[in-house]
């Protein structure tokens, strides 16, 4: 009978004979705590290909109550028409358990019951991850997200897609001295106006574009996790990806550095409990409605 | 007159009929960033400013990128342009 | 009761609502015949997302007799411990039947039983679809799906990975007169020597490198078949994408007109006749040995 | 001499140790594409020059790039090298 051993030895193997990867970058990834948040068109394909390529434990989370709709399937590719109706993150949770049954898969369900990521769990949210994708589809859940991991000092892989295009970053220092990769709210210091913002549902998107956007995020996870043991790799750190389907074409630009007075990331060390504390009291309502007040969708929980 | 080309994207090339590179002389008097984007919105932007502008500069989620880089890294505003610069106007995006 | 076409509408409803779509493009691929060949890291998510965005045949072929290993689980996410033996073709057939049942889904069976495509059949083979999707993992099958393309002028969206790199390019004309799209012969008139050519099993790939560039191909197939409905949208013809994944960078370079001498796609009308004898009765085995003859691999039914 | 980068890819960088991006100065003598794929075999690939070249040129399924554009568009080996020119030398992938 087939050991165990040899199982996971033969599931892995055309990456472990990859010479700047190796035995010791697959090692990394079986130790790995992912979180992702948002289980739609970016979160399908990203927690599929990091369950396939072998992270220890992988931990999904949805906005709860947020289930599959026969719209999502074009772009959603872990659902069918059978699971319409359900849970998103216990569908991809399904899915991925089976592709990998050595991948430790969890819904994450936040303290509230009944609620997804908000100001108030987020920091215990992403605490002891070793890097959270941001897979959302709404400002608030960006902006809370990427306070979270920076106070916690997660690495945070920001991936979003509308229509025929899609950007990719990679937010958060991981707290090393020399680091200096900016935070969303570094690169954002302000919201955008709320009729400016689109969704997928509104404006349509593409099916695969989110797939391109999503792959490439669990491609940077896993870049973020190895480290130098995956040699000559460097993750998108203060950089952009920008996309754009209709000619295939791709574009990197540079990104500021982390602003030494950004509320959530500075790196000032004397006021860390300033920065918590001013990040904890945040007014994400007030931030967001900004110019519309009154609206009441920035009130609802994040995911 | 100064040569330069703009880039529109993320949605904004809905702006300029959905045109997304525009090769553009700008007038002398326009030369900084800043003036730059007051001629864009006189110039070629006929109906929904304040998709582009918010208080006499680019709203809230726009990147301004100058020859690729975040225009933070270039003096934003202050930027003098030269020949042949691209410059670009990208709307974040937030869907997934 | 729901009626099937407000199934349908629903469905599709987000990318019909895509101003550059809209209703005339999702009509496009409802009619389209689509051809993926190979069942691979390429071929997983190409098919599936192909089948998420309504085309109204899919067929997939692969090599008869290529099952799924467990060593094929890390990349081609389609798959799982409980398909592992089965036939790969009809593994993924049944995967995307269940992704979308509107779509009609067929595992080709090459004439000559038990081969996958070769030069002997491939151009009956590709006769009658829109597009071909060359997802394969070798040298021969690429020379001879792209003949067969280019003698009946069906567009070939051809995508390549192993280790962290990654290719994608448009091939074989669509007969338009100004058409001077290349085929793969017309880029690559030579085969490269034997001991040249890796393979994702012999030299390792990242799982997620070849999701990258199947979900591309999916992107360029649906542009091919779409055409100007799909306003603004240009194939990726005359250019060639390089995906690298170490530092996420992207490189678009231009490629050579159509060779008015190539022996597959010539334009020169009088000599179709030639052409077709001469690739029917090209020598595929003694053209891809060239420096290695006695190696029997060349040898073997392509896929 | 005359400054240039040259660029593997494609699994090509391993015949320089995994360096994919090299800036070198080319001697006069060298400056065609032709002569610049000699000087590169003997100066800077020290072992299996049959991954690179064959008869005097390089080996089929290499990509040649002259600043992104495919070197059938440029002269093949006829091209002269000018400053600052980006040369490009991609491996055909063949895997799925
Ligand atoms: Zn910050
Ligand atoms: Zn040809």
């Amino acid at each position: 009978m087939e050991q165990p051993q040899q199982e996971t030895v033969e599931r892995y193997s055309r990456q472990m004979v990859l010479g700047c990867f190796g035995v010791e970058s697959q090692r990394c990834l079986s130790r790995a705590r992912v979180l992702v948040v948002g289980a739609g068109g970016l979160g399908c394909p990203a927690a599929m290909y990091l369950a396939g390529a072998g992270v220890g434990a992988l931990c999904l989370l949805d906005r709860h109550g947020d289930c599959v709709e026969r719209s999502n399937l074009h772009r959603q590719i872990a659902y069918n028409d059978a699971v319409v109706g359900v849970d998103k993150a216990e569908a991809l949770a399904q899915f991925v358990r089976n592709l990998n049954p050595r991948c430790d898969v969890q819904r994450l369900d936040s303290k509230q019951h009944g609620v997804g990521i908000c100001a108030a769990n987020a920091e215990q949210m992403v605490q002891g991850f070793d890097v959270v994708l941001d897979c959302t589809d709404n400002v608030m859940s960006r902006y809370v997200l990427s306070d979270a991991c920076a106070l916690q000092k997660v690495p945070l892989v920001s991936g979003a897609a509308i229509g025929t295009d899609g950007q990719l970053s990679v937010y958060c220092s991981s707290g090393a001295k020399d680091d200096d990769t900016p935070c969303y709210r570094c690169v954002h210091p302000v919201a955008p106006p709320q009729h400016c913002v689109g969704s997928c549902d509104s404006a349509g998107v593409l099916g695969p574009v989110p797939g391109i956007i999503g792959t490439l995020q669990a491609i940077e996870a896993i870049k973020v996790i190895c480290g130098a043991s995956f040699v000559g790799a460097e993750p998108l750190r203060r950089k952009m990806l920008l996309f754009d389907a209709m000619d295939c074409s791709f574009r990197t630009m540079k990104l500021r550095a982390r602003n030494s007075a950004c509320i959530a990331c500075s790196s000032n060390s004397t006021s860390t409990q300033n920065r918590i504390t001013r990040v904890n009291e945040y007014d994400y309502d007030a931030f967001l409605m900004g110019d519309s007040a009154g609206d009441s969708a920035a009130a609802a929980p994040a995911i | 007159m100064v040569r330069v080309e703009l880039c529109f994207g993320g949605g904004l090339e809905a702006l300029l009929g959905g045109q997304k590179r525009t090769p553009v002389d700008v007038p002398d008097e326009c030369r900084t960033m800043g003036k730059l984007i007051l001629w864009i919105r006189d110039t070629l932007i006929s109906e929904r400013h304040d998709m582009f502008m918010k208080d006499d500069c680019v709203r809230p989620g726009i990147l301004v990128l100058i020859n690729s880089s975040d225009w933070e890294l270039e003096g934003t505003t202050q930027y003098v342009l030269e020949p042949g610069d691209s410059i670009s106007f990208i709307s974040t995006l937030h869907g997934g």
